[in-house]
C-alpha cells in the first residue's frame, strides 16, 4: 500500500519541482501547490492503513479509525497553502500590474555584480595613488 | 593602572563626543590621562625597581577565563614611561600643530584612546587581553591615519594598514590561544616561565611571530608604515615611531628568552630583521621628503630592534631595552620637527627646503634636528651612540655564527643609518641668513616637545647610568629572570665596539657623500614589486575571487536556487537513506483497488499540468488533482479532510481564475532545450528523493500514544465525537490559532498588494501618494483625498 | 505548569487583532503595538530569571497532557532568545514609526507585526514540532507581507524570490513532519529521543539531515542561503533589520533545537555541519566584499555570520554550543542596529550605494560613530560584543582541535573587518557630495533607536561574563551528556 | 461581468439555506463532519454566489459588515479564547464550558471550542472576502498597464502610489 502513496509522492514533488522551476510565475504556483499535495499524500502514509472515519458512535473499536492526528495536520496545513496561495496569487497579480510580464527575472543587483566588475577594486581604494608614489 | 585606564577611555570618548565644542581645549584635556599615567607610574616605580612587579585583577567573563589582568614589571614601567612620555609631547605639541577645529579635536581625542590601548598592551598579563588592546592600537591607528578622510591617499593607507595589522593581529590571536592551550595557562608570565614545546606550540609561535612583524613593520610586511605617513605629523610622531610599532618589539622582548632555545627562533628573527634593517636603510637614502625618509629609517630601526630584543641573550637584551628608549626619543623628536618645518614652511621636500631661507627664530630648533639626528646615527655623546655601542658589543660577546651574522648586518644596516641621518640633518645645518626669513619661526611654545625631548637624548647621551641604567637593568632583568649590571657608560676605553662604531660613522659620511652614485648603482637591484604593490596585487586577487566565486554561486536566478536547494534538502537525505537504510520490498499486496485508480488519477493530472497550454485550462487540471486529493481522503476514511479539501480547491481556483482573467490565456512557450532537461534532471531528482524517503519510513510502525490519548479523551474530556475536529479546537487549538492568524495576515497582504496604487474606477482624479488600501475608509469608496 | 510561558505566543496575536480593529487609528495601532512589546519585554525578562532558577519550565496548552495537548517548554535558550527577539522587536518598531513611511502609509503594518512577533515568540517556546511548523508559517507569512508592503517592483520580484523558497522550506518541512510521524509516531520534541532510540540509528540520521535541511534554508547556510541576499535588502529598512537580525536565528534556533535533541553525539553530521559552516563563512564575506550597496553588503554578512553559529553547534560541545548561544544573542543586537544605521545612511543621503554616497563623517559624524560601534563588532574586534562571541567560537574550536574551522573564522573576520571598511571608507570618509545638500533631517526615534541598541551592544561585552555563564548552562541543559572541557 | 437574472434569483434563493447548512456545520462540528473552517468555507463559498451574481456590489450590499471587522473580531475572538484563561492563572486555551437552557432547542452546550470555531469560521469568511474584494472588482482597462516597468529596472519608485 505504501509503496502506491511513495510512488504518488514521488510524482507530486517531480511535476511539481518541474513547474516550479518554470520562469513563469503561474506555473510556479501549479508547481507549488503539486508540492503541497505531494506532502499531504505524505502526512497520509504517517496516517497509516485506510480505517474508518474518527467518529465516535460508540460502535468501533478505536484501532479501526485512521489515525486522527495526522489528519488534523493535512487539515492545518491545507488552510495554511491555501492562505500562502492567495498571496502568491496577488503578488503575480502585482508583478503582472508592474511588468505586464508573467515570468521571474534574475535579480538585477546580482547581475549587476556580475557585469560591473571593476567598481569593487576602486572602492576598496587598493588603486589609490599614495604617498609612496613620491618615492625616488 | 585601571583607573588611568578608564580615564583615556572616559576622556578619550568625551574629546569625541565633544568635539566640536572643545576645538582648542580638546589638547590640554588630551594631555591629562597622559599626566595621570605617568604619576601612576612614579608611585609604582619604587617597588617595580625593587623587583616587585605591580599586578591588578579585573573579571570580565569567567566563564571562558577572560579577566583583565594587568601587571607591571620594569619593562612594562619603561613603556610606560615612554608611552605618556612622549603622549604629554604629543600632546601639548597638537595644540600648535593643529588649528582649533573639531576634526585637531577628534584628533586629539583618538590619541588618546590610543595611548590607553598601547597602555594596555603593556600592562596585559592574560595573552587574551593583550591581543584586545594590540587589535585596539590596530584600529585606532586605522581611524588615525583615516583621519583626512577626503583624501583618496589617506583612505588607501587606512585600508591597508587595517588590513596588515589587522591579520597579523589575527594571527596573533589564534597563535596566543595555541599557545596557552598548550601551557594550560592564560597568564603571559607563567605562559613564559615554562613556555610549551611540541608541534602545535610551534605553530602558535609561528603564528605569533608573523603577528608581531606585521605590527613591527619587518619586511615583507613593512609597506604600511611608510603609507600611513599621509596621518598628520603627531599621529606619526606617536604611532608610527614611539608606541604602536613598538608593540611587536615589546613582545619580541618578552618572548625571546622563552624561545630562544628553539632551533629556528634566532636564525628566523635575524634573517627578517638585519633584512628589514638593510632593506629600509636602502631605502631611506634615497628619499627626498624628510618625513618619507624618517619612515624608512623607521622601519631601518625596527629591523634593528627585532634583531636585539629577538636575540635573546643578555647583552642583546639590554642593548635592546636601551634602543628602544634612545629610538623613541630621537625618532618623536625628529617627527615633530618634520612637522614644524611642513606647518611653517608647507614643504618637507629636502631640494625645496634649501631654496627657502629659516630666520634666526629657527636656531633652537635646528640645533634640535641636527643632535637628534646625530643620536638616531649613533654619534657619540649621544642616546643613540650608547645603544648602539651596547648591541655592537652583545653581538660580539656572544661570538659565533649568530655573532658574526648580527655585527655584520646591524654594522652594514649602522652605516646606511649614519647615511640617511646625515642627508636629513643636512637640511638644518646650512648657514641661514640674516632676517629676511622666507619661512616663519616656530612659537616657543610649538618648539618646546622638541626641546624637552633633545635634552633628554643628549643627557642619556652623556650619563646614561644615573638616568636609565636602573630601568634598564630591571626591565632587563625581569625579562631574563636574572640579576643584569649593563654598567651603561659613554666611554669603556678603546674596544671593538668603539673601533666599529668609529668605522661606522666614516663609512656613513662616505656614503652620504656618494648617496647619487651608490643610489644609481643599488636602484638597478632593486626588487621588481616592492611591498605595497605586492599588497595591492593580492588585494585585488582577494577582491576579483570573491566576486567571481559570488557570480558563480549568487546568479540571481530563482530556478537555479530553487533546483539547488530542493535537490539538496530532499535528494541529500534520501541518498544517504538509500545507501545506509533498509528499504522495505516494493512489491507489497495492494488491498485496495480505488487508492490505486485515485492516485492514478491524480499523478495523471499531476502529469498534464506541465503540458496544459493554457493558465486557466493547467488550473482547471490543477483543480482535477485538487478533487482527486479529496477522494483519496475519502477512501482512507478522513471525510473531514476531505470536505475540507473540496472547498478550499474550489475556492482557490475561484481566485486564479479571479486572477488570471488579466493574464495572458496562453504560456509562453519556451525552446531552452538544454534548460528543459536540467528541470527533468532536478525533478527527478526530488520525485524519486521524496519515494525513497517514504519508503524509508515505510517499515515502521510505531505506537501512537497520542492518537490513542486523543481518541480515548475525546468523548469523555472534550465531549466531542468528530475526533478531527476535537484535536483541532482542543487538543491542539494552538495550531488552529497560528492558522487563522496566517489567513488574516494572507489576507492584509493580498489586499494590499492586488490594491496599492489602483485607480478610483471612475473619477479620473489620479490619487494621492498617501493612497492607503486598506484604510477602512477607503475601502469603500476605493480613494480618500 | 507555569501556564504564563505561553503568553508571549498568543498575547501577541490577541493584540493584532486589536490592532486590525483599531485601524482606522495609527495612534491607536501604535499604542497597541509599543504596550504590548514593552509587556512582552517585562514578560522575557521575567522567563529569563525563572528559567535560570528551574532549568525548565512547562506548560500544556488547554491543560491536555503531554503528547495529547502541545507543549510549551521554555528553557534557558528560549529565554535568552526570546528577550533579545522582543527586545530588538521593540527597538525596530520605535525605529519604523520615527520613520513613517511604510508603518504609516499601511493599515497593516502593525497587526503584521504583532503576528511577526507571535510567530517568533511561539517558535522560542513550543515543544512540539508541528506547533512549530505553525509558528514558522505565522511568523514566515507576516514576513512575506512585510516584505511586500508598499508593492514596489524590487520588493515584488524580492518577495518572488523569499516566497518560494520559504514555501518550498514549509513543504519539506511537512513532509519531514509526515516522515517523522510515520517513523515515530509523535512530534513531541521530549518524546523525540526516546522514540528515535527504537529506530535503525541510519534512519535517526536521515531524520536529522532532513530537518537540519529544512531549517538550514531558514538559517541561510551554505548551500541554501541564495534567496537572502536578493530579498532581504529591498524590504523597507525597519523590516530588513528584524529579518535579518533575527528570522534566519529562528531557523538556527530550530537546527540547534533539533541536533540536540535527535543527534547530540553525532558526529558525522557534526562534521557535515562544520563543512558547511566553512563554507558558509567564506562564501557569505566574499559576496559581502563584491557588493556596492549596504543593505547588500550587511545581507551577506548575514549569511557569513550564520556560519559562526553553525560552527559552535557543529562542535557538539558544551562549549561550541554556549559559544553558538552568546554569539547568537549578541549579534542579533549587531547585525539589527547595523541595518538600522544602514537605514539611517539611507534616510539622510537618499541612497544606500556606495557609490552615490559620500563624506557622511562630516555631515554626520554622529551616524559614523553609531555604525563604526557595532561594524567593528561584527568584525569581532575587540572588546566589543562580537569579539566575546567570537572568541568564545574560537576558544571552542581550539578546544575540541577543530584548526581550520579557526583558521576559517579567523581569516574571515579580517575579510568582514575589510568589508565594513568597504562601507566606511565608501560612505563615511570622502568629500560630501553634491546631494549632501539635499540630505533630510534625521527623526529622534530612529536616532535614539539605533543609539539604544548601539548602546546594548556595548552593555553585552560589558555584561559578557554572566552572559556567557548563561549560555554555559543553557548549553548543559541542552547537551546533558557532553562534557565541558577547561582549557 | 454579466448580470444574469437566473443567475440572480439562484442565488437569492440557494443564499438562505447556504448559510444555514454553514451554521449548522459551525455548531455541530465537535461531534460530525464539519467545524468552523468548514463552516466558514461554505459561508465563504455563498459569497463566491453573490458574486457571481452581482459582482462585488452586491456583495457589498449583503454583507453589513467590512472584511476588516470580521477578520480582526474573529482572531480577537479566538485569541481571547487562548488569552484569557493564562491571565487567570490557568493554561493557555484551557477548556470550559457550561449548559444553557433554550427556550425551544432544549439544552445547549457553550463550550470554549464553541467560541473559538466560531472565531475560526469569522476569520475564514473574512479571509474570503477579503481576497474577493481584492481580485474581484471589475478593472477598467485603461487603468491597466499604465505603470508599466520594462523588466530588469532595478530602482523603481514608488510605483502606483
Amino acid at each position: 500500500m505504501t509503496t502506491v502513496f511513495a510512488a504518488l509522492a514521488g510524482a507530486l514533488f517531480a511535476t511539481g519541482t518541474y513547474l516550479v522551476l518554470q520562469r513563469e510565475l503561474t506555473r510556479m504556483l501549479i508547481g507549488l501547490a503539486l508540492l503541497s499535495h505531494g506532502a499531504n499524500v505524505v502526512l497520509l502514509v504517517a496516517a497509516g492503513d485506510p480505517g474508518r472515519p474518527a467518529f465516535l458512535d460508540g460502535r468501533d473499536e478505536p484501532s479501526a479509525f485512521l489515525d486522527p492526528l495526522p489528519q488534523a495536520f493535512a487539515l492545518t496545513a491545507i488552510v495554511i497553502t491555501f492562505g500562502v496561495t492567495c498571496f502568491l496569487l496577488a503578488l503575480a497579480y502585482r508583478s503582472w500590474v508592474l511588468t505586464q510580464d508573467d515570468t521571474v527575472q534574475d535579480d538585477p543587483e546580482d547581475v549587476r555584480v556580475r557585469e560591473e566588475p571593476d567598481a569593487d577594486i576602486e572602492r576598496s581604494g587598493a588603486d589609490q595613488p599614495t604617498i609612496e608614489a613620491q618615492d625616488r | 593602572m585601571i583607573a588611568t585606564l578608564s580615564l583615556h577611555l572616559a576622556i578619550g570618548i568625551g574629546i569625541l563626543l565633544a568635539a566640536p565644542v572643545l576645538r582648542r581645549w580638546a589638547a590640554p584635556l588630551a594631555a591629562v590621562p597622559s599626566l595621570a599615567s605617568l604619576a601612576f607610574a612614579m608611585t609604582i616605580a619604587p617597588d617595580v625597581l625593587d623587583g616587585e612587579p605591580w599586578t591588578a585583577t579585573f573579571t570580565w567573563v569567567p566563564g571562558l577565563d577572560l579577566s583583565v589582568d594587568l601587571f607591571v614589571d620594569g619593562l612594562g614601567l619603561v613603556m610606560i614611561l615612554l608611552v605618556s612620555g612622549i603622549g604629554l609631547a604629543i600632546a601639548a605639541y597638537s595644540g600648535s600643530y593643529f588649528a582649533p577645529n573639531a576634526t585637531a579635536a577628534r584628533t586629539a581625542g583618538l590619541l588618546v584612546l590610543f595611548a590607553g590601548a598601547m597602555l594596555g598592551l603593556v600592562t596585559a598579563e592574560h595573552v587574551v587581553i593583550l591581543y584586545l588592546f594590540w587589535e585596539l592600537t590596530s584600529i585606532l591607528s586605522w581611524l588615525l591615519i583615516g583621519q583626512r578622510h577626503t583624501d583618496a591617499a589617506a583612505r588607501a593607507a587606512a585600508t591597508h594598514a587595517l588590513v596588515l595589522t589587522g591579520s597579523g593581529g589575527l594571527a596573533l590571536l589564534g597563535g596566543l590561544v595555541i599557545l596557552a592551550r598548550e601551557a594550560g595557562t592564560w597568564s603571559v608570565v607563567e605562559l613564559l616561565a615554562d613556555p610549551p614545546g611540541g608541534t602545535a606550540a610551534g605553530v602558535g609561535l609561528g603564528l605569533v611571530v608573523l603577528g608581531i612583524v606585521t605590527k613591527s613593520a619587518q619586511y615583507p610586511f613593512h609597506a604600511w608604515l611608510p603609507g600611513a605617513m599621509v596621518a598628520p605629523t603627531p599621529v606619526s610622531a606617536y604611532l608610527h615611531s614611539a608606541t604602536m610599532v613598538k608593540a611587536g618589539i615589546y613582545l619580541a622582548l618578552r618572548l625571546a628568552p622563552a624561545f630562544v632555545h628553539l632551533d629556528a627562533w634566532q636564525p628566523v628573527v635575524l634573517t627578517i630583521g638585519l633584512l628589514t634593517m638593510v632593506a629600509g636603510g636602502l631605502r631611506a637614502i634615497r628619499q627626498d621628503d624628510l618625513k618619507l625618509l624618517l619612515a624608512f629609517g623607521t622601519v631601518s630601526q625596527l629591523g634593528f630592534l627585532f634583531v636585539l630584543t629577538g636575540a635573546g641573550f643578555e647583552y642583546a637584551t639590554i642593548a635592546g631595552v636601551t634602543l628602544l628608549v634612545a629610538h623613541a626619543l630621537f625618532k618623536a623628536t625628529l617627527f615633530l620637527v618634520v612637522g614644524i618645518v611642513d606647518h611653517q614652511a608647507h614643504t618637507r621636500d629636502r631640494h625645496e627646503l634649501a631654496e627657502l631661507r629659516l630666520g634666526t627664530g629657527w636656531g633652537p630648533v635646528r640645533v634640535c634636528a641636527v643632535l637628534t639626528a646625530a643620536s638616531m646615527a649613533g654619534v657619540p655623546l649621544m642616546a643613540g651612540f650608547i645603544a648602539k655601542e651596547e648591541a655592537y658589543a652583545a653581538f660580539i660577546y656572544e661570538g659565533g655564527t649568530v655573532g658574526l651574522v648580527g655585527i655584520v648586518g646591524i654594522v652594514t644596516g649602522s652605516i646606511l643609518t649614519m647615511a640617511y641621518s646625515l642627508r636629513f640633518a643636512s637640511v638644518f645645518w646650512r648657514r641661514s641668513d640674516r632676517n629676511d626669513a622666507d619661512v616663519k619661526s616656530p612659537s616657543w611654545t610649538f618648539g618646546a616637545p622638541v626641546y624637552v625631548l633633545t635634552a633628554l637624548t643628549i643627557g642619556i647621551g652623556l650619563v646614561p647610568a644615573p638616568i636609565i641604567g636602573d630601568l634598564v637593568d630591571v626591565a632587563s632583568g625581569d625579562l631574563l629572570g636574572a640579576e643584569v649590571a649593563s654598567e651603561l657608560a659613554l666611554w669603556h676605553g678603546v674596544n671593538t665596539a668603539l673601533v666599529l662604531s668609529v668605522l661606522t660613522i666614516a663609512a656613513g659620511v662616505l656614503l652620504w657623500r656618494l648617496t647619487d652614485p651608490f643610489v644609481r648603482l643599488t636602484g638597478r637591484a632593486a626588487p621588481p614589486i616592492d611591498g605595497y604593490r605586492a599588497f595591492q596585487i593580492g588585494l585585488e586577487g582577494l577582491f576579483t575571487l570573491a566576486r567571481v566565486t559570488t557570480t558563480r554561486i549568487q546568479t540571481g536566478s530563482l530556478p537555479r536556487y530553487i533546483a539547488i536547494i530542493l535537490m539538496v534538502v530532499v535528494g541529500g537525505p534520501a541518498l544517504v537513506a538509500l545507501t545506509t537504510t533498509s528499504l522495505p520490498d516494493l512489491a507489497d499486496p495492494l488491498d485496495v483497488p480505488v487508492q490505486l485508480a485515485l492516485a492514478g488519477f491524480i499523478a495523471g493530472a499531476a502529469l498534464a499540468t506541465i503540458f496544459v497550454p493554457r493558465r486557466l485550462g493547467a488550473v482547471v487540471v490543477l483543480g482535477g488533482v485538487g478533487y482527486g486529493m479529496a477522494g483519496l481522503f475519502v477512501a482512507q476514511g478522513a471525510p473531514d479532510l476531505a470536505l475540507t479539501q473540496f472547498a478550499i480547491e474550489t475556492l482557490t481556483i475561484v481566485a486564479f481564475v479571479l486572477v488570471l482573467r488579466q493574464l495572458p490565456a496562453r504560456f509562453s512557450r519556451s525552446d531552452d532545450r538544454a534548460g528543459q532537461i536540467r528541470r527533468m534532471g532536478a525533478a527527478a531528482v526530488v520525485g524519486v528523493g521524496a519515494f525513497v524517503l517514504v519508503l524509508a519510513v515505510s517499515g515502521t510502525d510505531p505506537t501512537t500514544p497520542a492518537s490513542d490519548l486523543a481518541v480515548a479523551q475525546a468523548l469523555p474530556e472534550a465531549e466531542g465525537r468528530n475526533i478531527v475536529n476535537v484535536i483541532l479546537v482542543d487538543f491542539r487549538g494552538l495550531d488552529t490559532l497560528g492558522e487563522i492568524a496566517v489567513l488574516l495576515v494572507a489576507a492584509v497582504g493580498v489586499t494590499t498588494l492586488a490594491r496599492v496604487g489602483r485607480r478610483p474606477p471612475r473619477t479620473g482624479v489620479p490619487p494621492l501618494p498617501e493612497v492607503d488600501p486598506l484604510d477602512p475608509t477607503t475601502m469603500d469608496k476605493d480613494a480618500r483625498t | 505548569m507555569t501556564p504564563w510561558i505561553a503568553l508571549p505566543a498568543v498575547l501577541p496575536l490577541l493584540a493584532a487583532a486589536a490592532s486590525v480593529l483599531v485601524g482606522r487609528s495609527r495612534a491607536a495601532q501604535r499604542i497597541i503595538g509599543l504596550g504590548t512589546l514593552t509587556a512582552l519585554l517585562g514578560l522575557a525578562v521575567r522567563l529569563l530569571i525563572e528559567t535560570d532558577r528551574n532549568d525548565v519550565m512547562t506548560t500544556q496548552a488547554g491543560g491536555w497532557v503531554a503528547p495529547l495537548g502541545i507543549t510549551f517548554v521554555a528553557d534557558r535558550l528560549s529565554a535568552i532568545m526570546l528577550l533579545v527577539a522582543i527586545g530588538m522587536f521593540l527597538a525596530v518598531l520605535v525605529y519604523a514609526i520615527g520613520q513613517g513611511d511604510e508603518e504609516s502609509r499601511h493599515v497593516g503594518f502593525h497587526p503584521v507585526y504583532l503576528t511577526l512577533v507571535a510567530g517568533v515568540c511561539m517558535a522560542f517556546l513550543t515543544g512540539d514540532l508541528f506547533n512549530l511548523f505553525v509558528a514558522f508559517e505565522v511568523l514566515l507569512v507576516s514576513s512575506y507581507v512585510l516584505l511586500t508592503l508598499g508593492g514596489r517592483l524590487a520588493q515584488v520580484r524580492a518577495g518572488t524570490t523569499y516566497v518560494v523558497i520559504s514555501l518550498l522550506a514549509s513543504i519539506t518541512f511537512l513532509m519531514s513532519l509526515g516522515l517523522l510521524y510515520r517513523a515515530t509516531g509523535t512530534v513531541n520534541l521530549a518524546d523525540l529521543p526516546a522514540a528515535m532510540e527504537a529506530l535503525d540509528p541510519a534512519l535517526r540520521r536521515v531524520f536529522l539531515l532532513l530537518f537540519l535541511g529544512v531549517f538550514g534554508i531558514k538559517a541561510a547556510i551554505f548551500p541554501l542561503f541564495f534567496w537572502l541576499p536578493d530579498s532581504y535588502p529591498n524590504a523597507p529598512t525597519a523590516i530588513t533589520a528584524v529579518f535579518a537580525g533575527l528570522l534566519t536565528k529562528v531557523g538556527v534556533y530550530a537546527m540547534i533545537r533539533i541536533q540536540t535533541t535527535i543527534g547530540p553525539d553525532d558526529t558525522v553530521v557534526g562534521t557535515v555541519l562544520l563543512v558547511v559552516a566553512a563554507l558558509t563563512m567564506v562564501i557569505g564575506v566574499f559576496g559581502a566584499i563584491s557588493q556596492q550597496e549596504i543593505k547588500r553588503i550587511l545581507s551577506f554578512h548575514a549569511v557569513s555570520q550564520i556560519g559562526y553559529m553553525v560552527f559552535g553547534l557543529g562542535l557538539l560541545t558544551v562549549a561550541g554550543l554556549a559559544a553558538a548561544i552568546l554569539y547568537i544573542a549578541q549579534y542579533i543586537v549587531v547585525k539589527t542596529t547595523l541595518f538600522l544605521t544602514g537605514g539611517l545612511v539611507e534616510r539622510a543621503s537618499g541612497t544606500g550605494h556606495l557609490d552615490r554616497v559620500d563624506g557622511m563623517l562630516r555631515t554626520r559624524p554622529l551616524l559614523g560613530m553609531l555604525f563604526l560601534l557595532p561594524a567593528l563588532s561584527l568584525a569581532g574586534v575587540p572588546p566589543l560584543s562580537g569579539f566575546v562571541g567570537k572568541f568564545a567560537l574560537v576558544d571552542a574550536g581550539v578546544d575540541s582541535r577543530s584548526w581550520v574551522l579557526v583558521g576559517v573564522s579567523l581569516a574571515v573576520s579580517i575579510m568582514t573587518l575589510l568589508s565594513m571598511n568597504k562601507i566606511w571608507a565608501g560612505a563615511f570618509m570622502g568629500e560630501p557630495t553634491a546631494n549632501a545638500e539635499a540630505t533630510r533631517p534625521l527623526p529622534t526615534a530612529m536616532v535614539v533607536a539605533t543609539g539604544v541598541l548601539v548602546a546594548v551592544s556595548i552593555g553585552i561585552a560589558l555584561g559578557a561574563g554572566p552572559i556567557y555563564a548563561y549560555a554555559e548552562r543553557a548549553a548543559e541543559t541542552l547537551l546533558p551528556l557532553a562534557g565541558s572541557s577547561a582549557p | 461581468m454579466k448580470r444574469s437574472v437566473i443567475v440572480d434569483v439562484t442565488a437569492r434563493l440557494i443564499l438562505p439555506s447556504a448559510l444555514l447548512f454553514a451554521l449548522h456545520l459551525l455548531l455541530s462540528g465537535h461531534d460530525r463532519p464539519g467545524g468552523g473552517f468548514v463552516g466558514g468555507l461554505v459561508a465563504g463559498a455563498t459569497i463566491a454566489l453573490i458574486f457571481v451574481a452581482g459582482g462585488m456590489e452586491d456583495v457589498r450590499s449583503v454583507v453589513p459588515v467590512r472584511p476588516w471587522t470580521i477578520l480582526g473580531g474573529g482572531l480577537a475572538v479566538a485569541a481571547s479564547v487562548a488569552t484569557v484563561p493564562i491571565l487567570l492563572g490557568n493554561p493557555v486555551m484551557d477548556n470550559w464550558k457550561f449548559y444553557v437552557d433554550l427556550p425551544l432547542l432544549g439544552e445547549a452546550k457553550i463550550s470554549s471550542a464553541l467560541v473559538f470555531d466560531i472565531g475560526v469560521a469569522a476569520v475564514v469568511i473574512g479571509t474570503i472576502f477579503m481576497v474577493f474584494e481584492a481580485f474581484g472588482d471589475e478593472e477598467p482597462p485603461e487603468y491597466r498597464g499604465e505603470v508599466r516597468q520594462g523588466p530588469g529596472s532595478g530602482q523603481h519608485p514608488e510605483v502606483g502610489s
